[in-house]
């Protein structure tokens, strides 16, 4: 083995490999990923328990109750989200490869939200059907929920890593977090609302759309900066 | 190729205590530079700074004459790092973290290379074990896999030794004094003690710091 | 050579300038928000819609302008604390956010005391006071965040990121909720948004808020020169000074 | 003067209770931020001054080893 060889693969292998290495992780441990979505199920049936079984009333209130609980379940796995990693050491060797840790970030974020954001984007129209949901608004509910989980998973990130490094991180995390939350759940839930009154939801997929947009431009630097503060104790 | 990293007047504090002061170091290519000190004089952090893991400290860091800050990408691309905690998966299989260190440093995805890393650290027959099975002596031996598989001048190592039996501490100080002697550069801490040789040289790190020395 | 400078030097610099300066803020807010609430609690004439519990405004509004610009002032203090590792922002930026928060509570506090007489309830989802309690919450989390680490450095660099990306989030939260509201409350008469104020009433609204701004900067200079005793107390020059003091 | 009498002023024309609150609780909030912050300065300058007395006793070299500020944590192994 020679002494040094310059790296040649580029930040592409090295993001394709971290994909990969997430995607297996999270496919040994399934119920870190059936979790959250056991939970979103869960806080859906104590709603009707809680306030009312009448399906006029639930439907009214069907697109909020969907969302918030969807988010809830969201920021439920994202403690985990670097914590492993942290806890093992190979958070220091992510931040010390030559590649652009925003990338690698990133790649991590994708991984959580394609494991949590898009399978509680799919099974939020079943639950939609428990909540006696207008029909015509059920592809809204999980376009919506998918497009703004991603939203969620890059924000819930930038908590995640800003707190991986203390030991009860997890309350403190969903109070930075939540606050951050409110744009994506008025737009989200509004699509959903929109969509049951017939009005065109374009716009709020749109905004939900841009929203995303924002956060991909800005979110992976913001997590990279917090993992170097979190790493340094 | 050169290779040469250098400290000025380094001073760190932590919870209003000097870890060390006024600090100058100069570590060149064929060195064992062994970092020596109590608990909780500092090493670890000395080690993450010269890493560039930690930016809360002061002075300056010169790597191969330039200031540390404008060639981080190249020094990253030289150095090994094996910190405290291993760094290995328990879910994955040797193989898979190996392969993952693989394409994390830009090397080409080359499995015979794994294979033979791993069998040179003696974890022969245990590729395909999720690591969460094996020893901690053997989870190390996984980490230590890297500095046969990954080539890189300048290692830095924290506690490699931790957990490893005789044999594979014998072994892996065999490793270190044939590295430097191939015109590598080892900074390490450890509790075991080094033996002699031209190419080991000792920073002690005294408690309170201010008799830092050479 | 000028980075150690740079680094020492400016807060003893600070200390100094600052001492000189905060005795013209005290006095500053203390004049504005005794000429102001004077002017505003007997001067200003009632308003035709809502009588005399209109003089609530002279300090909601105040308030409301302080806590989101003490937010915005912690985040520019990260982005200097950061970029220039000029160690005073960031003393600034921790000594600001108790105050904000303070203001915040205000602003919500008075903003709800005023819904009594106007819309009849102690709580109304309206826009500016859900945006408000929404920037409660974000100032209770830079300070839990900047609480939590055991590190100062950590702790100074991970509440400036906080603050950063909450100053980011805070025009899309307001422009959501406003929306948001608009969409479900619609032409609901709104408390401060209102067709031309006479003079005699928006003169001491401006006279408050300047007192307001003053009262800020000399709270915030008095308390950077305690946290500069407290970060810098094993340098010499502390050290004489406690001593000149006594 | 929009107001006749001190009474009048008083009650604000039947909201003095939510003027009079609001007003109370933000003046309260802010000689409150003022004392604290003078609070804060006398207990720091206390502080300081016990210390460069103890200092004087020890001789003035060591004064630097202990800390003002008592964060939590201590240096842990590192």
């Amino acid at each position: 083995m020679p002494l040094f060889r310059e790296p040649e693969g580029g930040a592409g292998v090295a993001i394709r490999a971290t994909l990969k290495r997430d995607l297996v992780l999270m496919m040994r441990r399934r119920s870190e990923v059936l979790n959250p979505l056991v939970f979103f199920a869960l806080v859906i049936t104590l709603f009707p328990i809680g306030i009312s079984p009448d399906p006029e009333l639930l439907a009214t209130i069907a697109p909020g109750l969907l969302w918030v609980a969807a988010l809830l379940a969201a920021l439920l796995s994202l403690d985990s989200l670097f914590r492993s990693d942290y806890d093992d050491g190979s958070l220091e060797q992510l931040l010390l490869s030559p590649q652009p840790l925003p990338a690698l970030a990133l790649a991590k974020v994708a991984v959580h939200w394609l494991l949590t954001g898009l399978p509680l984007a799919l099974m939020a129209p079943l639950l939609g059907i428990l909540l006696s949901l207008p029909a015509g608004s059920y592809a809204v509910l999980a376009l919506s929920l998918a497009l703004g989980s991603a939203s969620l998973s890059l924000i819930g990130a930038i908590g995640a890593a800003l707190t991986v490094g203390l030991s009860r991180g997890g309350v403190l995390l969903s109070l930075l977090v939540l606050p951050l939350y409110i744009p994506v759940l008025i737009f989200g839930a509004g699509a959903v609302q929109a969509a049951i009154l017939g009005d065109g939801v374009s716009a709020h997929l749109a905004i939900l759309g841009a929203l995303l947009a924002v956060a991909l431009s800005l979110a992976p630097w913001a997590i990279a900066a917090s993992l170097r503060i979190s790493i340094n104790g | 190729m050169s290779l040469r990293l250098q400290a000025r007047k380094l001073a760190c504090e932590r919870d209003d205590r000097w870890l060390f002061r006024d600090l100058d170091l100069d570590i060149h290519a064929g060195e064992i530079v062994r970092v020596e000190g109590p608990n909780g004089s500092g090493k670890t952090t000395l080690l993450k700074i010269l890493s560039g893991q930690l930016a809360d400290f002061q002075g300056e860091l010169y790597w191969n004459d330039h200031p540390m800050r404008r060639t981080r990408q190249d020094f990253l691309a030289n150095l090994l790092y094996l910190g405290h905690a291993p760094g290995v998966k328990a879910a994955l299989t040797p193989l898979e973290n190996l392969a993952w260190y693989q394409a994390l440093a830009g090397e080409p995805d080359d499995e015979a290379a794994r294979f033979s890393a791993l069998s040179a650290v003696g974890l022969a027959g245990f590729e395909d074990l999720p690591a969460g099975q094996l020893s901690a002596g053997q989870q190390r031996r996984v980490a230590l896999a890297r500095l046969e598989l990954i080539p890189r001048p300048l290692w830095v190592l924290d506690e490699p030794f931790t957990a490893i039996d005789r044999d594979g501490v014998a072994a892996l100080e065999g490793r270190l004094a044939a590295h430097a002697r191939r015109g590598g550069c080892v900074l390490v801490t450890t509790h075991h003690e080094l033996a002699d040789s031209p190419a080991l040289r000792r920073i002690r790190l005294g408690q309170g710091g201010d008799d830092a020395t050479l | 050579m000028w980075a150690f400078i740079h680094k020492l030097g400016s807060p003893k610099w600070f200390y100094a300038i600052s001492t000189r300066l905060q005795p013209w803020f005290w006095g500053a807010a203390a004049v504005l928000i005794l000429v102001g609430s004077a002017w505003g609690l007997a001067f200003a004439p009632a308003d035709y819609q809502q009588g005399n519990s209109f003089r609530i405004i002279y300090v909601h509004v105040p308030a409301a302008f302080l806590a989101q610009s003490i937010f915005v002032s912690m985040a520019v203090a990260g982005v200097i604390f950061m970029v220039w590792k000029i160690k005073i922002a960031d003393m600034a930026a921790a000594m600001m956010a108790p105050l904000g928060a303070a203001m915040t509570f205000v602003a919500l506090f008075s903003g709800a005391v005023w819904g009594v007489p106007t819309w009849g309830t102690w709580w109304m989802w309206d826009a500016r006071l859900t945006s408000m309690l929404i920037l409660l919450f974000l100032y209770f989390g830079v300070i839990a965040l900047r609480g939590a680490f055991s590190s100062r450095d950590s702790a100074s660099r991970a509440a400036s990121v906080l603050a950063m990306v909450g100053v980011i989030n805070i025009p899309i939260i307001k422009y959501s909720v406003d929306w948001w509201y608009t969409l479900h409350q619609p032409a609901t008469f709104s408390v401060t948004s209102r067709p031309a104020m006479p003079v005699e009433m928006w003169a001491p609204l401006l006279i408050m808020v300047l007192g307001f701004y003053s009262f800020f900067i000399a709270v915030t200079l008095m308390r950077t020169r305690s946290e500069i005793l407290r970060r810098e107390a094993s340098k010499r020059w502390v050290r004489e000074l406690a001593g000149e003091v006594s | 003067m929009a107001f006749d009498s001190l009474s009048a002023f008083l009650a604000m024309g039947g909201h003095g209770v939510y003027v009079w609150a609001s007003w109370g609780v933000t003046g309260l909030l802010l000689v409150g931020v003022v004392l604290h912050a003078r609070a804060e300065r006398r207990a720091l300058l206390r502080d300081l001054r016990r210390r460069a007395r103890r200092a004087q006793h020890h001789g003035a070299s060591d004064a630097a080893a202990t800390p003002v500020s008592h964060r939590e944590g201590h240096a842990r192994e590192s």
